[in-house]
């Protein structure tokens, strides 16, 4: 037999051009679709990964409230912020919805959210429909008016976010993936396959802020990628895309000011994308289709794409790896990821807990009372600028999920010069006073400032919780109320 | 000196070469199936040094039982003994006249014959798949298929030969 | 008749057992003898890499004196140990008796070097014959001894360093690495050729120390790998191997005490064969030979082992590479390697300074005058503990020779862990005087402690120089004395 081209396949559906439900696939792609409902699993774990959606920051409980590779210090460094009340573990993409619904991020104790719709985002095809219908209008609405217009599971991240429904064609359902291509001059339909079969990935797993009004439709999404993906480069970008008035962050974009060190901070989100591009598998051309949508067989031989987007160390025979280091065993694989990601997740630990000190030290500098140094105001400032940049960098790797694989080298420097940046800010504050906060520095950190491990919209409504950390007394006990949104139910 | 010539059967003049070159050519132009699969196979192909490497990791190979050129030539005959000529006496010449760098590397048309035939014999599995060609080439997720090349050179070769 | 096993050559040489004479080997090994003779090729750079020996503490003059990416504290960092007289660049293995014999490590201003003959170890072949004669009363001879018991080219790095002249299997003309392999249950003659390939760099390229005299014959050298390869099991190792009775360092192998923090060192040398065995390409099997000695074919065709060590890059096709990255570009190959060498050598910089930074802190410490720490001993003992371990951390990169491409997670791991020590040893410092001390480190490192630019045997015998940095006041003026070495010649 002689068969020149293996054109891949082309469909054509019987699907509406803006058909969105995922169940509405199901007949056309049984395969596919099957393999999609694995994205269901939510038990299995790796080493520092998997798919239970135990609380990030909680490393003294077991499964599935915590986990021993949790970093302990998460809510201290977002406090103010609404990252400290709930940050769990991803899980599957059919989950994207449920989870959203029930995440204390969004302010369930009120009609309102609090935050903007734009949260939705990157929960599912939806957001098709909802800018389609209200334009730019529709990011500053407030998350929770949309809560009961969308089913959970039909409506979770689904076909519609990567096809046209039409003929399966890969597409970007993301406008502020859109956004940026266009800036680049690119046309997602001219690119390579290889391209687009990351690409989609990044329409989501991506650093990403909402616009300041001033700078275009308020709270629309945008990637802070015009200086490149490093996370040098996302920091100087965001040093002059926002509002801020704060004396030394004049301009700079901020997504919430620390209570406890008052420094206008930023919140890196799952950078998953920015790390890729440049590691080893990144520059090689290896995209997160290959790795996480290996080709499978299925029962009756054929192969199709794998549609459960999950760890490939699930596998234990690690196939979606073996297809281009078939002379390696499983094993060996594991144990060179581990390599990487011990290293990563130590150095994580280390940067974490500097950054902590940072605040602390900032505070201790703000509230001296002894005699203070004659640039005290700028070195305070400056300190603050360095906890801003140390802790961003952190989260660079704190956020991206896979602990230092998509990335080793950019990993490892970028927690080395967060623990730089983030002890220059100690160093900064002691010298503003004079030294005279340095003897309270002094310690272990464990005993200066203790991980906070309870925290929720509900605990701070209650005074006595609210007495359980010095750190509390920066942030106000909200009144007691009663919870309004039950996922999507109005209580 | 090398003491034994295990591996060396380049004596300096390459007459046999000349000879194999001869009855390939005449299998070509007879066009007739012995000739023809002697010339496909590994021993004819291993008959030089320099394809040793090539050879040795494709014994090893879970393609060990095909013929080399089941990879390395068309599979449809009318461009299969054009292309074994030029191949043929290309190998041939530089081989004997040449300085041959190292490491060898595909040509591009090998690159394409070679992946014309991966698509040939693994077309059945692989029809239903979206995007066998992303990377350009089949090798580009099989990597292992180009002779195992991410193997440490000991497993792949030796010196002096 | 098919492809029989892989058959590495057999030769039976017209040569004694016991030749030891680079010139013995040419007429029967042309092709090998031609390669080995490129050696002599001592212009070429690479960014980070070359063959020039420039001296590696000058990035102010252009090559041949420095280079841009040279350290500039290193002189500093050494004060007191010969290192800090004279560090070249390496180059290529013809060299190694000709630069030894000028190097300004080894005294020549006296009948006695002040080292011992343990130095000559890796220079040559010559060692088989010394050590067969002397035994273990060999290696504490002093190292001017054998100054002209050797030819400069003919017994310089060579063939019977890593063959048998009979049959040129490979052997182990090391010591030191012989004893490591007894010591393992292993024999060298049994292990698999591609572990061969690796172990014959691995007899020098290592790092190693010279036994105190109560564990072993005195000066005898050894390689620290009992507990393991990565810079904490070998820094654990030289806690309970030596002589040491500084309190605070009981027990410990030292190589010098630093004169200004009075902190007892260690000294690391090239781990390249430690940093290569669990990185990228170690861990694959991927052998020094591999890269530095891949097979090249000569005019008649004959393919043979290159026998010209040194870096990769220098060949612009990067074909030692491409043996197995075929399907990568030469560019694309260099920019990886530019990747984790950027990376690794900007962490090195700081990780430099950081364990300047400590010298000084553990200095004014022991000068303070002011109140101090009710535990100030204890506390500036600890610091000089985190002087020692941060800069033999720091060393393990730095005196590694592949700027972290030989493992890149490990050096860049390594680095932040350095820098942490050596941070740790400021703030304890700090501590110790009450942070009386603080401010006087709160300022640039090079205005706190410019690099020292020029230091050598005979600048040291000189006053005016000896004022020329602050730190020199902790070592003496060497008495004026006339050179009595001049390569081989007395004078
Ligand atoms: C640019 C895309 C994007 C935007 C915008 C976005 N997310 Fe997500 N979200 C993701 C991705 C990707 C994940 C999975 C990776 C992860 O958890 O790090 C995720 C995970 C989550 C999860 C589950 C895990 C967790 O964090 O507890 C919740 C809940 C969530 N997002 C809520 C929100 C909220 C609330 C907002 C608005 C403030 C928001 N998302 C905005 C992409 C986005
Ligand atoms: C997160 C992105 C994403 C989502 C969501 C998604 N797909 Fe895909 N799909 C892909 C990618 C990437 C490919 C590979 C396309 C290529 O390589 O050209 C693919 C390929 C396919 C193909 C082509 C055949 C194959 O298996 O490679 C079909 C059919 C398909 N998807 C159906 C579905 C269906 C049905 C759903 C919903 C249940 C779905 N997809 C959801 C990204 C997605
Ligand atoms: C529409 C937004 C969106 C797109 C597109 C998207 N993701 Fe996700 N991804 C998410 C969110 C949100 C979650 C977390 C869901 C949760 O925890 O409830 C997630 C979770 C995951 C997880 C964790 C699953 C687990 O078992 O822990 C992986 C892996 C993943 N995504 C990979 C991918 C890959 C690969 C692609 C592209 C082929 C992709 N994602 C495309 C939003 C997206
Ligand atoms: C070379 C293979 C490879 C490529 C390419 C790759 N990944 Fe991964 N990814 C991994 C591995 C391995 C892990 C770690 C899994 C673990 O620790 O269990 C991981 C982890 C993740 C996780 C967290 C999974 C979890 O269990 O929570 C997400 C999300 C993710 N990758 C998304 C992406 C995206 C998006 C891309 C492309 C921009 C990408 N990956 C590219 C191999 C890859
Ligand atoms: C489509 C091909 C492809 C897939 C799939 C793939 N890799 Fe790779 N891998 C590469 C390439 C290319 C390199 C870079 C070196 C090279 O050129 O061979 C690499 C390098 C590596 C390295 C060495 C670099 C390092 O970070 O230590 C490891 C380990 C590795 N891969 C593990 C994995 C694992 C685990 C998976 C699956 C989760 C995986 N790879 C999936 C192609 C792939
Ligand atoms: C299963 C298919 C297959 C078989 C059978 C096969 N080869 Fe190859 N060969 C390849 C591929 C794939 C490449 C790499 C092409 C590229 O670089 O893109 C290759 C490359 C080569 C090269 C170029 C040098 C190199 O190592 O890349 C030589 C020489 C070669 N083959 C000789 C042989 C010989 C001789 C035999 C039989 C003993 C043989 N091949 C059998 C697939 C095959
Ligand atoms: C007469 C000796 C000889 C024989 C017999 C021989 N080759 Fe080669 N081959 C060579 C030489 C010499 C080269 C290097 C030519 C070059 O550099 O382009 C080579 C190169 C190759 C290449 C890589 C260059 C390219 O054209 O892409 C392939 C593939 C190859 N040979 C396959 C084979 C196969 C298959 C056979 C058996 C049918 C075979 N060779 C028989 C000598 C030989
Ligand atoms: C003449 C037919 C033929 C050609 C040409 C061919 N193959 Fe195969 N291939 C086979 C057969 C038969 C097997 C099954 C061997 C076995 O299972 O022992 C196989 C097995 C495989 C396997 C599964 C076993 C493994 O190594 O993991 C892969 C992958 C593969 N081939 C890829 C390729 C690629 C890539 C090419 C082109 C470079 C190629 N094949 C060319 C016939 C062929
Ligand atoms: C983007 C990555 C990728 C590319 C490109 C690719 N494959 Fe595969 N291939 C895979 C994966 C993943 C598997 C494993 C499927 C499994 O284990 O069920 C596989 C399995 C196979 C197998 C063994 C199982 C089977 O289905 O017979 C063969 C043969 C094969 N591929 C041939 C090819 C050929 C021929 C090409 C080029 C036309 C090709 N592949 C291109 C990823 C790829
Ligand atoms: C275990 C082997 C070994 C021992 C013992 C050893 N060296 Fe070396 N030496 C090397 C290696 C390998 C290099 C090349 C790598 C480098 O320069 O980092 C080298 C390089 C040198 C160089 C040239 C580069 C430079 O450093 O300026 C000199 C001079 C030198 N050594 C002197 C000495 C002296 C003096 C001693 C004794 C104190 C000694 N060596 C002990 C292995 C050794
Ligand atoms: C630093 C170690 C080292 C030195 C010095 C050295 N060789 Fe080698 N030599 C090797 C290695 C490694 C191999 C490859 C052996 C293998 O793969 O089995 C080799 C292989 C050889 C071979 C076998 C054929 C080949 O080229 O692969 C010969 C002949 C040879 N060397 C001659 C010499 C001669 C002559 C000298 C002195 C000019 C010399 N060697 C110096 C390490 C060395
Ligand atoms: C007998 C000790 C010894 C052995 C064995 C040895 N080396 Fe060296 N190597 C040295 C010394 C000493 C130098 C520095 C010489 C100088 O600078 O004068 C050096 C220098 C080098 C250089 C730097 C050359 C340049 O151009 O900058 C490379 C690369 C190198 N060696 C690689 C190897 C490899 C690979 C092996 C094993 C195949 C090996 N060496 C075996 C002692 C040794
Ligand atoms: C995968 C390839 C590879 C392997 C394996 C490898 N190296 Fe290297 N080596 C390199 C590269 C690349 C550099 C950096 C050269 C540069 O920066 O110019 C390097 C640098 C060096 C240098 C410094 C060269 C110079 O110009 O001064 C020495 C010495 C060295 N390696 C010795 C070794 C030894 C000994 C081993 C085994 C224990 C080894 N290498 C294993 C690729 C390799
Ligand atoms: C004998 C085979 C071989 C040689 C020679 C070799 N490599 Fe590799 N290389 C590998 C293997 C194996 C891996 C690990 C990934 C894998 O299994 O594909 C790898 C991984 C890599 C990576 C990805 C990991 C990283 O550190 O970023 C780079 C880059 C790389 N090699 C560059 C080089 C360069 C440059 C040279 C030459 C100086 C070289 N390699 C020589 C086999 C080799
Ligand atoms: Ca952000
Ligand atoms: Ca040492």
């Amino acid at each position: 037999s002689d068969v020149g081209e293996l054109n891949p396949p082309v469909y054509k559906t019987k699907l509406p051009a803006d058909e969105i439900r995922n169940s509405a696939f199901k007949n056309e792609f049984p395969l596919q679709y099957g393999y999609y409902e694995r994205n269901n699993e939510t038990q299995v774990m790796t080493e520092y990964n998997g798919s239970v959606n135990y609380n990030k920051h909680n490393n003294a409980d077991p499964l599935p409230e915590g986990y021993k590779h949790a970093q302990p210090y998460l809510k201290n460094l977002w406090l103010g912020y609404p990252f400290s009340y709930e940050y769990r573990s991803a899980r599957g993409h059919t989950y994207a919805v449920e989870d959203f619904l029930k995440i204390d991020r969004i302010n369930r104790y009120d009609e309102k959210g609090g935050l903007p719709g734009t949260c939705w985002n990157c929960k599912g095809p939806k957001m098709l429909e909802w800018v389609k219908g209200k334009g730019d209008d529709f990011w500053a609405v407030d998350v929770n008016a949309m809560r009961d217009k969308l089913d959970v599971k039909d409506h979770t991240i689904g076909c519609a976010n990567c096809h046209e429904p039409e003929t399966m064609e890969l597409r970007l359902y993301s406008v502020p993936l859109q956004d940026y291509l266009k800036s680049q001059g690119k046309d997602f339909k001219q690119l390579a396959r290889n391209e687009k079969r990351a690409l989609v990935c990044g329409q989501c797993h991506v650093e990403y802020y909402f616009l300041d009004k001033s700078f275009g439709p308020a709270k629309k999404p945008k990637f802070p990628w015009d200086n490149g993906f490093d996370p040098e480069d996302m920091f100087t970008y965001y040093q002059d895309q926002g509002e801020c008035r704060v004396k030394g962050f004049e301009g700079n974009f901020v997504d919430w000011t620390h209570p406890v060190s008052k420094t206008p901070m930023l919140k890196a989100q799952h950078p998953e994308y920015e790390t890729w591009i440049n590691g080893t598998h990144g520059a090689a051309g290896v995209v997160c289709a290959d790795c996480h949508m290996a080709y499978v067989r299925t029962d009756d031989k054929k192969k199709i794409s794998s549609h459960w987007w999950t760890s490939p160390l699930k596998d234990p025979e690690l196939r979606a790896c073996r297809q281009c280091h078939s002379d390696k065993t499983p094993e060996f694989l594991k144990t060179r990821v581990l390599f990487t990601q011990k290293k990563t997740f130590d150095q994580l630990l280390i940067a974490q807990e500097i950054s902590v000190k940072a605040h602390e030290a900032v505070r201790l500098a703000l509230e001296y009372t002894g005699e203070k140094a004659l640039d005290y105001e700028n070195l305070v400032i400056a300190a603050q600028q360095m906890i801003r940049k140390g802790q961003f960098f952190w989260d660079m790797i704190s956020a991206e999920n896979s602990v230092g694989f998509h990335n080793p080298a950019k990993a490892l420097d970028t927690l080395a010069s967060s623990q730089q940046f983030s002890q220059k800010a100690v160093d900064l504050a002691c010298e503003a006073t004079k030294f005279g906060i340095s003897k309270d520095l002094a310690k272990d950190i464990k005993q200066i400032v203790p991980p906070i491990l309870k925290h929720s919209r509900k605990l701070q409504q209650d005074p006595e919780h609210m007495k359980t950390h010095e750190w509390f007394k920066y942030i106000p006990v909200l009144p007691a109320a009663n919870q309004v949104w039950d996922g999507q139910k109005k209580l | 000196m090398r003491a034994s010539p295990k591996n060396s059967k380049n004596g300096p003049p390459r007459l046999w070469l000349w000879i194999l070159g001869l009855v390939m050519g005449s299998v070509i132009t007879v066009g007739a199936g012995i000739g023809m699969q002697i010339s496909d196979r590994r021993p004819f192909c291993a008959g030089c040094h320099i394809m040793n490497e090539a050879a040795v990791t494709h014994k090893i190979s879970a393609h060990a039982e095909l013929a080399c050129n089941e990879c390395h030539a068309p599979h449809n005959l009318a461009e299969k003994l054009p292309f074994k000529a030029v191949a043929g006496t290309k190998d041939l010449y530089l081989n004997t006249f040449e300085k041959i760098e190292m490491p060898l590397k595909a040509g591009e048309s090998t690159r394409q014959v070679v992946n014309t035939n991966c698509k040939a014999c693994h077309h059945v599995t692989n029809t239903t798949v979206a995007a066998m060609d992303v990377k350009g080439l089949c090798t580009g997720c099989h990597r292992n298929v180009q002779h195992m090349r991410m193997k440490p050179v000991s497993t792949r070769s030796v010196g002096d030969v």
